[in-house]
């Protein structure tokens, strides 16, 4: 394992980042203070930070519905995702977007996005691009195990494979899509296999364990940064609260959940692991923990003072005029 | 007799009455029992992402299928199954999801019965929530059907109250023909009168739902609400203004456009949609079409501006029609 | 094998009127006596044949763009589909549809198709009927090499695998979609490795071989009808003509051409077959070559005295009409 | 300096220039080089289905790709180069294959900025041929571009003669917005004189082909020639047709339109598509509302019917529009 401490605590920081931020939202839109379909990120946290742990500025994400854990683990600034996300004209994409949108293309996150399955074929195209303009970079799509049941899965990864392009494909197999179980779907068990259909390589990682999310990248990375081609990568997880906030969880036993949320923590495994083998000292995370919290305190506090849009940005940005550019 | 339902309560209700009336019809979807098959512990259904299924699953389980997200292949084989003898409600969580299952609406659905010269019938509905207003943002939050409508082959309707939702769902679920059945989100959380028992609102056929004649109001959808308002509104500025809710997209019932345009001289047609290849164009074409010697004034279009749907939430709030920008659409008529 | 003497020359006439069929109408367009886009399906006549040979009137067929040939195999007349391709008002579809949407659904031929992949989910609809209407029929889509990179084929068979639906899906793997070589495109080397990705039985034929096609359909059906869900057939095959009539072939080399038409052609095959076999004699064979010959011959003049249909019949089955029923 | 040639031949050298100016453009879709990269005794590439790209894989091996039969793929991976850094072409065969991609130009190119607030270009153009004509039948002879022309973020624009065609899609190319280039199959084959060298022809700017001041036809892509036919026999009957050539469906060049009704307060719109949702009826709805004063007859649309496109050559002859019916329509302005 290559991991210096540093890296180890901006890891650590990422996830619990993501953690806090996720429950700061659902606390949010509970209290009526924030509105739009907000899907939340929590216990998939080892996914999105153990991926991006190995990408760099050259490297692209296209992401999901449940797209905050990839933009904070791809390095968006915290504050312009919660100003985003209050709608305010300070947000990362001016308040426009939303939490299905949320992007911050100068740090190669291209986007949310609100049609399951469409990240796929953007992914695509940026890692087309890397190859054409031989950038070194990878682009990195995650998805759903529901989106794997999608014709833009099948279209892309087919794609990437015949071009042998620098793409990285994460299958995010939370074991549900919306309300529906993964097995009344998905007649495989393991998503991976689907990687067979295009003679492409696949790797399958415990997706609650940061580690083994770390390493199973690395191998697949080195794989398509040398030119050998795409990878199908899928790290076995779950969320830990409901498909959007306000989904009433009926259709998952609480014993499962139970299960999962108190043994199963990619946190909890992440301390447990950097404590055990003495990586980093207990204090440093709990430091950790407190920088977080003011630091999203003080991004809503940023967010609510922030002004809203004005009017006359509804109609601007439809169109680049001549010049403009991005 | 009958009771206050929502809109969403009243398509519940049709889906009931459509599944026990008929053995063929099936409903097909994302989540549409949503876990309502699976045994355990205290786990229940969830009827959709917006409940507007539930207990169908446990009346009908064998008729209710919870589909992968696979929208191409949900549609595709609804129309497939409506070739060959069943009678499918499909729902399509959002229309905006159109982008990925258009063909088999577009080149199978609309037009099959015309290539194979009227020798298939496909009794498909796709239920289809439609609109913004719920921060959903741009791509949960469109008002497509001028796609739907724009198709020959394919019908397409909207209601705007919970009675009318009720009938126009059974009447597209017994027509023989593709329709396209919209629930506009303005509309969709509203209660109003239901009357009982099994009923069908005619397809093709708009509803005058308040009498005057110095304007025209036409509405559709989440729409009709707004153009009520405007007209209380003008009425008492005294200008008295009938309201026309065309209830169905596609047909469109021209006589009745050209009707309440004969009596008032003036029109504006108020649709949430986009401007462009709109249902408030085709009205408007109508109007100076056929209705060119009854028109008094321009006819103004209130629609949202040629831009997606903003996520911010006074964004969105001016983004939409309301009665303001009917009333000033009026008195700029001059 | 279990064929009678009566099906053998069943299978026989079908080949050959498929053959006859086709090259009359490349003859024809090459007239300019006929128009549109015509894809022939001259080569392939033992996969058509061959799978249909197993089906019955309660059983349903979704085709391709290149569709005369599953046509002919499902027992549609020749006289009706040549009226069609004609576009008078005696054809099959009233001259409305054409050569890419040829159909009869009374005899459980559910349409060509002009949009690849289109006819996948269309058959699995059929399935679904045949499913839950307990009608003990199956559903085949046939579809190609081409069309196995549609998002609809993924979609759809996952679908019917997830189901259990009685439907046999066929790949007719002629190599090249259009004038694109599948290696090109398609990263595997048997598209019949896709099922895996559905949990899905697969088989491979030699679809220049009727008894092989024939065999392996059986196979698959019988697992079909038996409740054991779908099967995906890859068969083997080659277009001996162009893409579509008029395409001047530069794209594949007259030698690979040449040595499917000479040493692979279904028919020949077959002929040889059963008469090594002393299954039929050889005179049977030559009166039916002459019967479809006479039969198309008739054929085309029935349809050239036929009338177009009346002006009135653009704007009509656009839509069903109350009670008109199909 | 300029040639005769025809508008596909015109498109061919439009796409040479603009790859050799510029190194970010790519070309994709299904055989556009055909077969080009094989190897072997005699082989040749077939340049796409109708031969438009003929001799761009040889000059820029790397930069055309021959892609599956995947539309949504396609579509969506040429948005994803193009958000990137490239500036992609895709060619769309025929514009009824949009059933199979619609999501990537809706919900991802069309949209893409807005929702990032301005932070993304998507230079992507899609080529792609429209119309009937060619007995190919319901599911490729559709004219969709009032499809694309509806979506805000979308340009969509269609040439009428090669000239155009060469000069709008290198502004098309060159544009940083997603835009749609429709290739009518009524004019895809004419020739016509072509300019050399490297121009563009602006987007959003209608041409005005024939001055006349009696009546205003409007056409655009294959309907321009049947405009000019039936202004020339309107001639010959002392009625002098002003003859606009739209060239661009979204933006639409309103001025343009406003001014030629302003001149003979009288409009005939004529478009190849369905009529619903049209850009005729957008067209004819601009006129009753900014145009009103003007207008001295009602607005007439000459389309096709409601209704797919027939296979049979008399029905689809008698589908299309003609100068015949463009005259009858003028003559029914009274
Ligand atoms: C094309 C499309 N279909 C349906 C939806 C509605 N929807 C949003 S999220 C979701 C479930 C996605 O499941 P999965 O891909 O497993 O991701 P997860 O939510 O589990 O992270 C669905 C069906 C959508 N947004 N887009
Ligand atoms: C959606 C769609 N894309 C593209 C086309 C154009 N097209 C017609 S046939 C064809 C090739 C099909 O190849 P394959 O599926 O292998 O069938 P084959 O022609 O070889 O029988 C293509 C690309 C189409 N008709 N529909
Ligand atoms: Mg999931
Ligand atoms: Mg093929």
């Amino acid at each position: 394992m290559d991991l210096t401490r540093e890296q180890l605590l901006e890891a650590y920081r990422k996830m619990r980042m993501i953690r806090a931020f996720e429950e700061k939202l659902g606390d949010l839109v509970t209290a009526g203070k924030m509105g739009g379909f907000m899907h939340l990120y929590a216990g998939e946290e080892a996914v999105a930070v153990g991926v991006c742990t190995h990408l760099g500025q050259v490297d692209t994400v296209a992401s999901t519905h449940r797209g905050h854990g990839h933009c904070i683990a791809k390095g968006v600034d915290v504050s312009a995702m919660m100003a985003e996300l209050f709608g305010r004209a300070t947000g990362c994409s001016k308040g426009k977007g939303g939490s299905m949108h949320i992007a911050d293309v100068d740090k190669g996150m291209l986007g949310a996005n609100g049609i399951v399955g469409a990240g796929i074929p953007l992914a695509t195209g940026a890692a087309l691009t890397a190859k054409l303009k031989k950038t070194g970079g990878v682009s990195v799509a995650f998805f759903g195990d529901g989106a794997s049941n999608q014709g833009a899965f099948h279209e892309s990864l087919n794609m990437a494979a015949n071009w042998k392009l620098p793409a990285l494909y994460v299958v995010e197999n939370n074991g549900f899509g919306e309300f529906t179980p993964t097995e009344f779907v998905v007649p495989v068990k393991d998503i991976a296999v689907r990687a067979t259909s295009y003679a492409m390589k696949s790797l399958i990682a415990d997706g609650m364990d940061f580690f083994d999310v770390y390493e199973k990248t690395g191998e697949a990375l080195e794989h398509c940064r040398s030119g050998q081609g795409p990878v199908l990568l899928e790290c076995k997880t779950y969320r830990f609260a409901g498909h959007f906030v306000g989904d009433p969880l009926v259709y998952r036993s609480k014993e499962e959940a139970e299960d999962w949320i108190q043994n199963r923590d990619p946190l909890d495994n992440f301390e447990e692991h950097v404590l055990e083998a003495s990586l980093v000292d207990v204090d440093d995370l709990r430091r950790i923990d407190l920088e977080v919290q003011e630091e999203l305190t003080a991004a809503v506090e940023a967010a609510e003072a922030a002004p809203f849009p004005g009017l006359e940005e509804i109609t601007t940005d439809v169109y680049c005029t001549a010049g403009e550019g991005a | 007799m009958s009771r206050k339902l929502s809109l969403g309560l009243a398509v519940n209700e049709a889906l009931h009455i459509a599944m026990e009336t008929d053995p063929d019809v099936i409903l097909m979807g994302e989540d549409v029992a949503g876990g309502g098959l699976r045994e355990g512990d205290g786990i229940d259904e969830m009827g959709g992402v917006l409940g507007t299924t539930r207990g169908l699953v446990k009346s009908f389980p064998d008729r209710v299928l919870d589909t992968p997200i696979s929208e191409m292949g949900i549609v595709g084989t609804a129309v497939g199954a409506a070739m060959t003898g069943m009678r499918p409600v499909v729902e399509l969580m959002f229309i905006d999801f159109l982008g990925t299952c258009l063909d088999p609406l577009l080149n199978q659905a609309a037009k099959l019965r015309y290539m194979l010269g009227g020798k298939a019938r496909i009794p498909l509905t796709v239920r289809t929530v439609t609109g913004a207003g719920m921060q959903a943002a741009a791509q949960h939050s469109q008002s497509l059907y001028w796609m739907t409508a724009g198709i020959p082959g394919l019908k397409t309707v909207i209601p705007s109250n919970p009675a009318d939702a009720k009938g126009l769902l059974l009447a597209a679920i017994r027509d023989d023909n593709p329709v396209i059945f919209c629930e506009a989100k303005l509309v969709l959380g509203a209660t109003g009168e239901v009357p009982e028992g099994d009923y069908e609102v005619p397809i093709g056929k708009a509803n005058l739902v308040r009498e005057g004649s110095d304007v025209s109001l036409i509405g559709f959808g989440g729409t009709v609400p707004i153009c009520l308002k405007a007209a209380k509104q003008l009425a008492d500025e005294g200008i008295d203004a009938d309201v026309l809710d065309l209830r169905s997209l596609s047909p469109l019932d021209e006589e009745a456009i050209l009707t309440t345009l004969a009596k008032t001289g003036r029109v504006v047609i108020v649709d949430e949609s986009t401007p462009r290849s709109s249902v408030a164009s085709d009205v408007a074409a109508l109007c100076v079409d056929q209705g060119f010697d009854s028109l008094q004034t321009p006819v103004r279009r209130v629609t949202a501006p040629h831009s997606p749907v903003p996520f911010s939430r006074p964004l969105e709030q001016a983004y939409l029609p309301t009665a303001a920008r009917v009333i000033e659409a009026v008195r700029s008529q001059g």
